[in-house]
């Protein structure tokens, strides 16, 4: 028997570590990465609540959060994939028209 | 009380005449200018009307117009003058046909939207004078903001954006701050039961005792207006953006913003500050006293020291208005009196030595006093008039000058001599600036080949001119007829500053006296309204 | 501690199946090359592999060893890493996805412990087994990326697109049988086979009622043999265009992983093929009646290819095969008599038919690199995205349509 | 097994903006380019009835979908500001479409897509609910972001949006986790009743992270730093939606939760304190320095989110935040019509490849296009907050909401940050008014289409300054039932 | 200490190792493949505490579909290795260590928020259940995802289109 907040404890530590990587990598694909790290995490700490709170929700909003990811990640990527395209770098400290 | 629409169709008759502005072709100047001419002759005529309906002596407000506009908060479109605001609209109706003959000529281009601003500023001061509804009045007071800001910053001169814009965001930061009060007042009042807006309602409320404020809110809820009304005047710190408001600002805008916009703030202050912070208003009336005068003597010896005619006589305006402020803040009834009659003296005789110089300005497109000079040979006329103008600002007697600032005095001086002494001084420089200006500008030899040749006042600036002196002269000995019409009104402020206040038992806010430098004056300034009211 | 204990005993079961199954399936791997090659030679008009050993059957062991001593090049610049897991993964994943297929009923008796014939019976069997082969793409994937060579690049990219695209109509395929199924468990499935129409026709998904997943079972195979990267859709190693395509660049033992990775793939789906649509390990004849006899059909298979293989080895041309050909025959005649005995046909029923119908499935799909030409690259995508996948949907809509109004 | 007919009444919606979007998406690839206006005609058409539609939801109020979603006046004032929002764009991008040679079909679908997605926030009465609403309209928002894909700043803008976006998004949902943990439901009325048993920390850490998000989505400060990126790059009509209806939806996602779950309340006030302050400091102070149109007024946007927040912060303190909420509606109708109009505007004169939107570009704007002109300043007289225009009631509103729930000093930095905005504001009109063309600009006559735009917003706005007291009343009847 | 938690401490180092690696590695790639691990390891920690049908899903649409997106774009753009991060050296010694430190006293506050919870029980979820739920009471949410990824699909042609193919 694992205690519930272990398993929430991992789920913070990953959650903070997407957010480290967020700030701190800088390819935009290795960001989106990290975003995707940080929607694991939430997931992790969705299972273990419904576990704990005897429900199965917890694990629907799982499904929910998974078949996000995936649009986000279409959509994500094909942004990447047309900035890629147009600027030839995925640096984001290289993707500058806009700032002043 | 008959309903009446006539403040109705004052307030909104402009506005009806910039629509019809809006339909003729942006090139036909010819009938843009004859038809806001039309406008503000016929706006003209109908204030005439409520002069002629106007009750003298009744307290209270009349030809009120009151209906529900907002429902919540509970916002109500009503007007109504007293003989305080009758003349301000008289003022401004006066004013603006004589703006629109002054930029007969002079504005040449983009007339269409000068006279539409114009003509919609119009309409913003009369309804900041006939609102008696706090929001109404707020409404009114910002939206005059705009046109202003046009005027001064499509037309005026060199530093126009500049001038515009700090006229704009001084007078915002101060009316923003007013808003919050407003709001903070009506807060009050739903808690005591009676939510509204209404000035006349608040004002009986808190006459009667139904309504009453803590000490400090009541400090905080004069401080917000008073800031929105200082910077208008402009009292003595505050006054840095008028000099180059009146100074970029075209003829027609200088002549509103000294003759009538001015007078916003001094009447905002005997309309609002007075009647419903009158503990408020006493406590501070020393600090403001103080500053007033400084204003006065300041704005007279930098007035001395231009070399631009325009912003000399837009120093004179710092100066003169301090005379207004001392004399509210006086709190004696014929000071008070002053106060208002020197409102509008000074937006004659300011108004028309801003005409003048528009007029000078026409023909040499300069204001530096070193540019003219023995102007008087070729120009018999308008030297003539301008003397005349000269001699009003400066408070000759017999001219409308000399009544406002001799009632102010006598007023004040009955209360703080110190102050009236001090302040007198303000009008022993007056004369100097101004007549040592009209000598090096109209007398001596001509010092420049191209003055020589200037002509004199056609018929319309004549017209301008001899109208403006009429008006000065008229002052200066009618001014009974005035004074008449006024005096209940300021009767009605005076007594609204005498309430029952619960705090006043209470012998810890008067600890505080002791600190205050003139507290002798103060307390007996209390006492002493008191007695006033009591012996009339 | 109990639970600890009691998954304890399980291992001792499961351990000895996996060891089995993976030298079983080790062994059919090689094999299968063989097969191939001689099936393959044969619908060409040749001999195949007929050197090494009789028939070439010792070809596989040959090959094994040639890859076991060829030198490993690692291309430079190749990303190191990753250039070992590519088939490393490859091959792991394609073997485990063996572990959740059940060769037969799930209370399997064997020394007094009923285990299921497969190395696990999970309640979601399905969903794991495509968990897993989802993840085969990566092997793919990396091997064409890290080898730093344009063409595994290409080879690679293609295949991961190709894998990911039919993909989608592999699982959605299957959805009609798992709605009429009603679980994700594989030997769950194979039961809801059970029964016969009209006495003789089995109630497989393949003509099952409500609605027989005919379109789902071509739908199926045909994302099948793209999904394994195999002919007609083995654009991957198409080597006119790509050379070897992602293991262009691979050598020895790692090559030979990514081989065995397909061949896995390929029985792992033939397997499901069978489960899902084929009844899986269920007979196609009933056990009752006049259709007794049937139990004996393993037997008798054994019997006549040990009996043919005697007869042809005792002929043949060199003299290790007159050796080695005759004792197979005679293995598999004693393998015939061995399921004849009584009680045993019981037991062998299950596994017989499993494996016969997987073998059916391998036999189709060399035969189909035999005979049909290779797709395009745009036609290949092309199909799978506007024919294959609509059609799934479809399927899948008629079905539950179908079920729904069988059940009012 | 259908759901209830009621149930569906109470999405039509949402069903009929899906409906008329997947029926433009898929008449897209059929028509012609040539003759795409047809799409925008029937998208407009889609979002008309989408409008009548909500009647509908007026009809049938109360929850659906085991409690999910719920109809009632709130979620129908939102649905309005939305649903307008979005036909107003779609009319007022036709002709920006044709020049800049975009596909209107898919445009115009995401539009009703996204909108969709904003209509299930304003109803969602389910955390999870009002998540995938969010997703739907900040995904096709990340579209649109990047809807001139061959112009490097708008995929750039659409990178940082959605890199921004999703990064808020995880906040969101941990945020959600956490909430479900502490209390066991998502559901926003059984979450206020749960509060008995519900571990504190974990509540308030959740309630925290989805304030974050929901921050991140509405441009409030410290969350701000996309916003001008964003606003710039995307294309302009795409802009004037993306600062009007998704953050109308979060508001309304926010108040909701606001409203129902008691321990939002207190949690939030000082954060939603602080965030408006900083909110109208950052966006105000940033905008004064901006030489680009685009991007002050996407500054401006940032200070206006801080004023709705302070709207929010008057109903966090008070036990009766209906003050405060209809005031943050009513802003909310207000900066809509307004920021839409001004961002069409800078659409129509940026031309081809928007090239002409720095302020610069806007000189003399008064002699070339008196009538762009004057509306543009009517827009920038709004959200400075005159007078007799809705700008002004929506901040008097607010400002009476605060004084309400005696947040005084919160009124007075409002006040404030007013004058420094109309610093701004007033440059642009001093541009337009008072200076010179500094070069010549090519004017393009003003399509008919966005004519219509403007007149209703320009006149929406002075009618919602004169005639507030519908408006109002429906917002204060919105913040009333809400529970 | 149980097998399931010994199970569950190799799991979770796993993923910890995983996300850490992600921020370590310089190529991509290497971040992608860490990141696979790192959801691995949590279908993992699903299958631990009975959640088959998530864990299988995690799998599939995460390890199978989405990570296979990302690596195939890496692939595609042929993405380098990123530049060192040029972090001061002030950031690196100060804010990192604080960093840390803030995320453990995030996780020890979550921890202790919920060191009362009832220990989870590995008790399989049945599939059939959660479907119950999922499409009875979350049918709502659960249409909304198919529009979603109608969204998704029209964004993701609207963007990689081409312009010369229309």
């Amino acid at each position: 028997m694992v205690p519930t907040s272990y398993y929430l404890v991992l789920s913070a530590v990953l959650f903070g570590l997407g957010v480290v990587a967020f700030v701190f990598k800088r390819n935009i694909i290795t960001i989106f990465m990290s975003i995707e790290l940080m929607l694991n995490a939430v997931n992790l700490a969705f299972v273990a609540f419904s576990r704990a709170l005897g429900q199965l929700q917890g694990q629907v909003f799982v499904f929910f959060v998974i078949v996000v990811a995936a649009a986000e990640a279409a959509v994500g990527l094909a942004i990447i994939i047309v900035i890629a395209r147009n600027r030839g770098t995925l640096d984001v400290e290289r993707v500058d028209s806009l700032k002043h | 009380m008959q309903q009446t629409f006539i403040l109705t169709v004052l307030t909104f008759l402009p506005v009806a005449g910039t629509l019809a502005l809006l339909l003729l072709r942006s090139d036909d100047h010819l009938w843009i200018r004859r038809l806001a001419l039309i406008t503000a002759v016929a706006e003209f005529a109908i204030s005439l009307l409520l002069l002629r309906g106007f009750e003298a002596g009744a307290t209270g407000y009349q030809f009120e117009e009151f209906r529900a506009w907002i429902p919540q908060p509970p916002i109500h479109y009503h007007l109504g003058v007293d003989g305080l605001s009758l003349f301000l609209v008289l003022l401004t109706t006066l004013l603006t046909p004589l703006s629109i003959l002054a930029s007969w000529k002079s504005i040449d281009q983009r007339a269409k939207g000068f006279f539409i601003s114009l003509l919609v500023l119009e309409t913003g001061v009369i309804g900041v004078f006939v609102s008696l509804d706090l929001f109404l009045f707020f409404l009114f007071w910002e939206v005059m903001l705009i046109p202003m800001y046009f005027l001064i910053g499509i037309w005026g001169h060199e530093r126009r954006i500049y001038a515009a814009l700090k006229f704009v965001l001084y007078t915002m930061f101060g009316s923003i701050l007013m808003l919050v009060a407003i709001l903070w007042l009506y807060r009050i009042t739903a808690t005591a039961g009676y939510p509204t807006f209404d000035v006349a309602q608040i004002q009986m409320m808190l006459s009667n005792g139904t309504l009453t404020m803590p000490l400090r809110t009541e400090m905080l809820l004069f401080g917000a207006f008073f800031l929105a009304f200082a910077i208008k005047v402009p009292l003595f710190p505050l006054h840095t953006w008028l000099p180059d408001a009146h100074t970029e600002a075209p003829t027609a805008g200088s002549v509103m913003l000294a003759g009538v916009l001015l007078k916003m703030g001094t009447y905002g202050m005997l309309r609002f500050c007075l009647p419903l912070f009158p503990e408020a208003s006493r406590r501070f009336a020393p600090e403001i006293a103080v500053l007033a005068i400084i204003g006065i003597i300041y704005g007279a010896l930098v007035a001395m020291v231009q070399v631009d005619l325009k912003r000399l006589v837009a120093y004179s305006s710092v100066s003169h208005l301090g005379f207004v402020v001392l004399g509210i803040f006086a709190f004696h009834a014929i000071s008070i009196q002053g106060a208002v009659y020197q409102m509008l003296s000074h937006g004659i005789s300011t108004g028309a030595l801003f005409l003048g110089v528009g007029m000078l300005y026409d023909r040499r497109h300069t204001h530096l006093i070193k540019e003219f000079g023995g102007l008087a040979t070729p120009m018999p006329v308008i030297a003539a008039l301008y003397l005349f103008a000269c001699f009003a600002s400066a408070g000759l007697p017999m001219l409308n000058g000399f009544v406002g600032e001799f009632l102010i005095l006598a007023g004040t001086f009955q209360k703080h001599a110190a102050w009236a002494s001090w302040a007198a001084l303000g009008v022993i420089f007056s004369a100097v600036y101004l007549l040592w200006s009209y000598q090096r500008v109209f007398f001596g030899s001509i010092t420049q080949d191209k003055n020589g040749a200037l002509p004199d006042a056609d018929w319309r600036e004549r017209g301008i001119l001899f109208l403006m002196a009429a008006v000065i002269l008229w002052m200066g000995i009618g001014s009974t007829f005035i004074t008449r019409r006024t005096e209940a009104a300021t009767q009605t402020i005076m007594q609204l500053m005498q309430r029952p206040r619960a705090y006043d038992a209470g012998g810890s806010n008067n600890m505080d006296h002791p600190a205050m430098p003139v507290n002798g004056a103060n307390a007996a300034a209390s006492g002493g309204v008191a007695n006033l009211v009591n012996s009339k | 501690m109990n639970e600890f204990a009691a998954q304890h005993s399980i291992l001792i079961v499961v351990l000895p199946k996996v060891v089995v199954l993976l030298f079983v399936l080790l062994t059919a791997l090689a094999y299968l090359t063989w097969f191939e090659r001689k099936v393959v030679a044969h619908i060409q008009s040749r001999w195949g592999p007929y050197r090494v050993g009789p028939h070439g059957l010792l070809q596989p062991l040959a090959d094994g060893l040639k890859f076991l001593f060829k030198e490993d090049v690692t291309p430079a610049g190749a990303d190191k890493f990753t250039y070992f897991l590519a088939p490393f993964l490859s091959l792991s994943l394609a073997i485990t996805s063996i572990a959740v297929i059940p060769f037969g009923p799930k209370d399997f008796t064997v020394f007094g412990q009923s285990t299921p014939l497969a190395i696990t019976n999970l309640n979601i069997g399905l969903l794991i087994l495509f968990a897993i082969t989802s993840m085969g793409v990566y092997g793919v994937a990396l091997a064409g990326w890290s080898s730093n060579s344009k063409y595994s690049l290409l080879g690679g990219l293609r295949s991961s697109a190709q894998m990911i695209s039919y993909e989608l109509t592999l699982t959605m395929s299957v959805v009609g049988v798992i709605l009429m199924a009603g679980t994700f468990n594989l030997s769950d499935i194979v039961q809801a086979q059970q029964g016969f129409y009209l006495g003789f026709l089995p109630r497989w998904n393949l003509i099952g009622a409500p609605f027989p997943q005919v379109i789902g079972f071509f739908l199926f195979f045909t994302a099948a043999v793209a999904e394994t990267n195999r002919a007609p859709f083995d654009l991957v190693e198409a080597e006119q265009e790509l050379v070897g395509g992602f293991h262009t660049e691979y050598a020895s033992f790692k090559f030979a992983m990514f081989f065995m990775a397909e061949y896995s793939s390929m029985i792992t789906v033939s397997c499901l093929a069978t489960i899902l649509f084929f009844g899986g390990w269920l007979s196609p004849f009933p056990q009752t009646g006049i259709w007794t006899w049937t139990h004996y059909i393993p037997s008798a298979v054994f019997a006549i290819a040990g009996v043919a293989l005697i007869i042809h080895g005792v002929r043949y041309l060199t003299i290790l095969g007159r050796v080695v050909l005759p004792v197979l025959g005679l293995v598999l005649c004693a393998l015939a008599v061995l399921f004849a005995m009584p009680g045993v046909p019981d037991f062998v029923q299950g596994p017989f038919w499993f494996l016969l119908k997987i073998a059916i499935f391998i036999f189709v799909y060399v035969w189909l690199r035999g005979t049909l030409p290779r797709f395009r690259y745009d036609r290949l995508m092309t199909f799978g995205w506007k024919v294959l996948l609509p059609l799934s949907i479809l399927n899948v809509v008629i079905t539950s349509l179908a079920i729904v109004l069988a059940q009012k | 097994m259908l759901p209830p007919l009621q149930d569906l009444y109470r999405i039509a919606p949402e069903i009929v903006l899906g409906a008329f979007g997947m029926l433009v998406m898929f008449l897209a690839p059929i028509i012609p380019k040539s003759r795409h206006g047809v799409l925008s005609a029937i998208s407009l058409v889609g979002a008309a009835l989408a409008l009548a539609a909500t009647r509908f939801t007026a009809l049938y109020p109360g929850a659906a979908y085991s409690g999910l979603f719920r109809a009632d006046a709130f979620s129908l004032f939102v649905h309005l500001i939305v649903i307008g929002v979005a036909f107003l764009a779609i009319l007022g991008s036709t002709n920006y479409l044709k020049r800049e040679d975009l596909d209107a079909g898919e445009f115009c679908a995401l539009i009703l897509f996204a909108t969709a997605g904003m209509g299930v926030m304003a109803g969602a009465q389910e955390l999870l609910t009002g998540f995938i609403g969010l997703e739907m309209s900040s995904i096709a928002s990340y579209i649109l972001a990047s809807y001139r894909r061959e112009a490097p700043k708008s995929n750039e803008a659409a990178m940082k949006y959605f890199l921004l976006g999703s990064f808020a998004t995880a906040f969101f949902l941990y945020g959600i986790a956490l909430v479900y943990g502490a209390t066991g439901t998502t559901h926003l009325d059984l979450m206020g009743q749960a509060g008995a048993q519900t571990s504190a920390t974990l509540l308030k850490m959740g309630l925290g992270l989805i304030f974050v998000g929901l921050a991140f989505k509405v441009a409030a400060a410290p969350f701000q730093l996309w916003t001008p990126d964003v606003y710039e790059g995307a294309p302009a009509p795409v802009t004037a939606m993306l600062s009007t209806g998704p953050k109308a939806a979060a508001f309304a996602l926010a108040l909701r939760i606001l409203a129902n779950v008691d321990a939002a309340g207190p949690l939030w006030f000082w954060a939603l304190w602080a965030v408006a302050v900083m909110s109208m400091f950052a966006g105000n102070l940033g905008a004064i320095v901006q030489t680009n149109l685009k991007r002050m007024l996407a500054y401006s946007s940032i200070a206006h989110a801080g004023y709705i927040l302070v709207a929010l912060a008057a109903a966090a303190a008070t036990d009766h935040p209906e003050a405060g909420i209809a005031a943050a509606l009513f802003y909310l109708v207000s900066y809509a019509l307004v920021k839409l109009g001004a961002f069409l505007i800078v659409a129509h004169l940026g031309g081809v490849g928007e090239r002409n939107v720095e302020i610069e570009d806007f000189t003399g704007l008064a002699r070339r296009q008196p009538a762009m002109a004057a509306c543009l300043s009517l827009f920038l007289l709004s959200l400075l907050g005159l007078p007799v225009l809705a700008g002004f009631l929506g901040k008097f509103y607010v400002f009476n909401a605060a004084l309400e729930s005696n947040l005084i000093w919160l009124a007075i930095l409002l006040a404030l940050n007013s004058v420094i905005g109309a610093y701004y504001y007033l440059r642009v009109m001093v541009a337009m008014y008072m200076r010179e063309p500094s070069k010549p600009i090519a004017t393009e006559p003003v399509p008919w289409t966005l004519a219509v735009v403007l007149w209703i917003t320009a006149a929406g706005t002075i009618y919602a300054g004169l005639f507030p007291t519908r408006i109002i009343g429906f917002a204060a009847k919105a913040a009333v039932n809400m529970r | 200490m149980t097998p399931q938690i010994a199970v569950f401490l190799v799991l979770a180092a796993m993923a910890v190792a995983g996300a850490v690696n992600l921020i370590l590695q310089r190529h991509p790639i290497h971040s992608a493949l860490s990141l696979i691990v790192v959801m691995v390891a949590l279908a993992g920690l699903y299958l631990l505490q009975g959640a088959e049908f998530i864990a299988a899903v995690q799998i599939i649409v995460y390890g199978g579909a989405i990570m296979v997106l990302f690596v195939f774009v890496i692939m595609l753009l042929n993405a380098g290795e990123e530049e060192r991060t040029n972090l001061s050296r002030m950031a690196r010694y100060v804010g990192v260590p604080l960093g840390v430190v803030f995320l453990l006293e995030v996780a020890y506050w979550i921890g202790r928020a919920t060191s009362h919870m009832a220990q989870s029980s590995p008790q399989a979820v049945s599939t059939r259940e959660l479907s119950t739920l999922l499409f009875r009471e979350y049918v709502f949410p659960f249409e909304l995802t198919s529009f979603l990824i109608l969204i998704a699909i029209l964004g993701a042609l609207v963007l990689a289109r081409r312009e010369d193919s229309d």
